[in-house]
This record gives structure tokens, C-alpha cells and sequence, in this order.
């Protein structure tokens, strides 16, 4: 498939990658359940997802060369 | 990739002070200002749990926020008659009693300038992808939470 | 006379953009400010019958002026959380594209600065006893009204 | 009597002098008559009257030393 997955703020002191690259998932329901297999902590956390920088509400398709972003309330200012 | 070129906004470490008096005699040619409402952001050393806050390091998802700027710039300008708008946000370490914020916002009269310029400074809080851990000490860090 | 000594908000000519960067950077060494709110009045070439605006020439009642800031003053600290309070205005000739009014309110968060400055800024136009008359050329002038 | 008048502004204009001194006048009723005579342009400007900085909206007595300004609207800023 190949998903790219970036981390943002307090939610690389769980993954501690920024980023993992070629991962296997065919929509973001599934690789939500993925990266919380991998890294417990993500289960607690309070974070949004967005698809190629537009930001999702509902589980979506993704399709190989997809960015997908994980990012806690934001704290810029 | 869209076509459209999208500004910057971030600069590496803290806004210098200078700038914004370099900006200000910028905008002097423009005979058709008359009022710039400016918002700075400085680093608190608030009190946490362990220590006092001595920096934040300022993360971001570029991109994503250049990309949400340049919306929030476009709705800004439909909504007031606006002649500038400049925005400075720090990336990386940024050291208590510095800049990390500067937001720039001129019009022929004040309404428009304040006003827009504090839904800007709004939207930039809620709507950038933008992270700052708060530095105590080496060992001790927290992650900022935006009121 | 009332002993409270008055601070003067009043400088000869335009304010240079040079003191806005000296001023922030002033504030630097505290360290419970977050947040710094700046508005600008700069002079505007406004067409007017017979020509456009290349100056403003500044009067004020200064005695009163400055009784009546201290009182504005006083009571938005009353008002609001602030750290800090500054104002200039200009007296005597501006001209098109400097800067006329430099009002600075600084406080730990950005609500407190922010809505602080734009009712300072309201009240330094609605209340304080100074006149500006637009010069078109040596020949012909208008009195200027606030909106 | 003694009472200090300030003109600021456009009544400026209309007086050619920012000031009189040592003007006879018990109230700023009287006192107001007086320079309407003197200056006829007062007569339909719009002005407000403080009595040593004080705004007033009445007529007010006064004495010597008093300082009375006439102020047209303000347009600082």
C-alpha cells in the first residue's frame, strides 16, 4: 500500500519517530488500529487526523503515496 | 502541489524586536494606511511543577499551516477592507522574554485594522498546526496548551 | 495642582518606527508578559477638495490631556490584568506616511492586551483634548474630525 | 475679575488668538455672550467648555483665576 504517518507534538514522546513511511493500511480505521498496536500511549491520546493536510472526521480511504497526520491540539502563539 | 506560491510565516528561533521597526518604516510609502494594529507574542517563564519555563521549542506541520494561512488570509481579507497583512511565527527554541508571534495588520482606518487583526491572532491559535513544548530544564519539559 | 506627578504622552513631531523595537525590546526582562498589544495611527494622503492631505498639524489642551489619560490609564487597570501601559501622541507637524499615535498595552495573556489597547485607543480619540488640522498646501487646510 | 480663556482648534480660526487673559465675566453664560460679540464666528461653532480641565455642561459661576477652555470636537489620534 504505503502510507506515509507524521507525528506531531506531544504524541512523538509516544511514537518517539516523527514519521514512519510505507505502511500498510487501506483506510485510516485501520491504520489507527495499526499504530495503536505499535504504540500503546497513541490509545490515550487525544489527537486529530488529517489526509493529505485536509483534516478528517470519519474514517476514509487511502490509497498508496497518501499522507496521513496525526496531530494533538494545536499550541502555536 | 498547487499552483498558487504560498508565503512563509516561520522563522528559525526567537523575532527580532528590530523587525518590527523595520516593518513599520516599510509600510511608510503606503500613503493609504492609516492605522496598523500589531500583536506580539512573548515567552512566559510561568511557574510549572518542578521549575519556571525558561523556553519553548516550536514545532510545526509546515505545509499543512501555510497552506491553512493562506485561507485564513484570503477569508481576512473579504471580510475587511485591509491594505497589509504579515505574519512571523517561531520555529525551534525560543527563550523566555523573546518573540515568537508577530502578527502585522494595516488598513486606511482602525476598525478594520484591530478588528482583523484579533481574529487573526485567534485563528492562528486555533487553526495552525503548530506545537510548543514548554522547556523547565533539560530533564523537564511540558507540552503547551492553548486557552 | 494635585500631587500624582502626570506622565507625558506628548512628542515633538512623529514617532520614530525606530522606538516601537526599543520598546518591545524594554519589555523583554519581563518575564510574566505572553502577550503585546501595539496600535499605530499613521497620517493617510486623503483627497480633499483642492488637493490631498501631506501633513497633520497636532494641538492639545496638554494639561488636560494629561489629567485625562492618567484617569483612562487608571481605570483600565482597574478594568484588566495588564502588565504595562504605554502611550505617544504627536504634536506640531506630521507628515503622509509617519507615525502619528503609538499606543502599547502588554499583559500576561492575549484577551487582558488586546481588548485593553482597542478601548485605550478609543478613548485616546473619543476623550483626549487634541486637534489635528490636515494640511493640503501652505495655502489651504482642513480641520480633522474623528469618526 | 480675572478669568483665563483658552481656544483650541478650529476656533482658532474664528478668534485669530489661542488665548485672553484677565477677562471680566461672573458665569460662562456671561462669559460665552462676551465672546460671541467679540468674535461672531463663535456663534455657530460647535465647541464644549471646561472650567479648569473640567468639563461642564451648565452654566458655571466664576472667579478670578478660573481657566475656561473652549474645545471644539476632538480629533486626535
Amino acid at each position: 500500500m504505503g502510507i506515509n504517518v507524521l507525528f506531531f507534538g506531544s504524541l512523538t514522546d509516544a511514537t518517539a519517530v516523527a514519521a514512519l513511511n510505507n505502511v500498510a493500511a487501506g483506510d485510516t480505521a485501520a491504520l489507527q488500529e495499526l499504530l495503536h498496536q505499535q504504540y500503546p500511549a497513541l490509545r490515550t491520546a487525544k489527537y486529530f487526523i488529517a489526509v493529505n493536510q485536509q483534516m478528517i472526521r470519519e474514517n476514509t480511504t487511502l490509497k498508496t503515496g497518501d499522507v496521513v497526520a496525526l496531530m494533538p491540539p494545536f499550541s502555536g502563539g | 502541489m498547487k499552483e498558487k506560491k504560498l508565503r512563509n510565516i516561520f522563522t528559525e528561533g526567537p523575532i527580532p524586536a528590530q523587525k518590527i521597526a523595520d516593518d513599520v518604516q516599510h509600510h511608510s510609502g503606503k500613503n493609504d494606511i492609516g492605522a496598523h494594529s500589531i500583536f506580539l507574542g512573548q515567552v512566559r517563564a510561568d511557574a510549572k511543577d518542578g521549575g519556571t519555563v525558561t523556553a519553548i521549542e516550536y514545532t510545526a506541520y509546515i505545509e499543512m499551516a501555510l497552506e491553512k494561512m493562506a485561507l485564513i488570509r484570503e477569508n481576512l481579507f473579504a471580510k475587511y477592507p485591509l491594505t497589509c497583512m504579515h505574519v512571523h511565527h517561531s520555529l525551534g527554541t525560543v527563550a523566555v522574554g523573546e518573540i515568537c508571534l508577530f502578527v502585522f495588520v494595516s488598513a486606511a482606518h482602525r476598525k478594520a485594522a484591530i478588528d482583523a487583526c484579533e481574529e487573526l491572532v485567534e485563528q492562528i491559535k486555533q487553526e495552525l498546526p503548530i506545537w510548543g513544548k514548554e522547556i523547565v530544564s533539560e530533564q523537564l519539559s511540558y507540552w503547551k496548551e492553548n486557552k
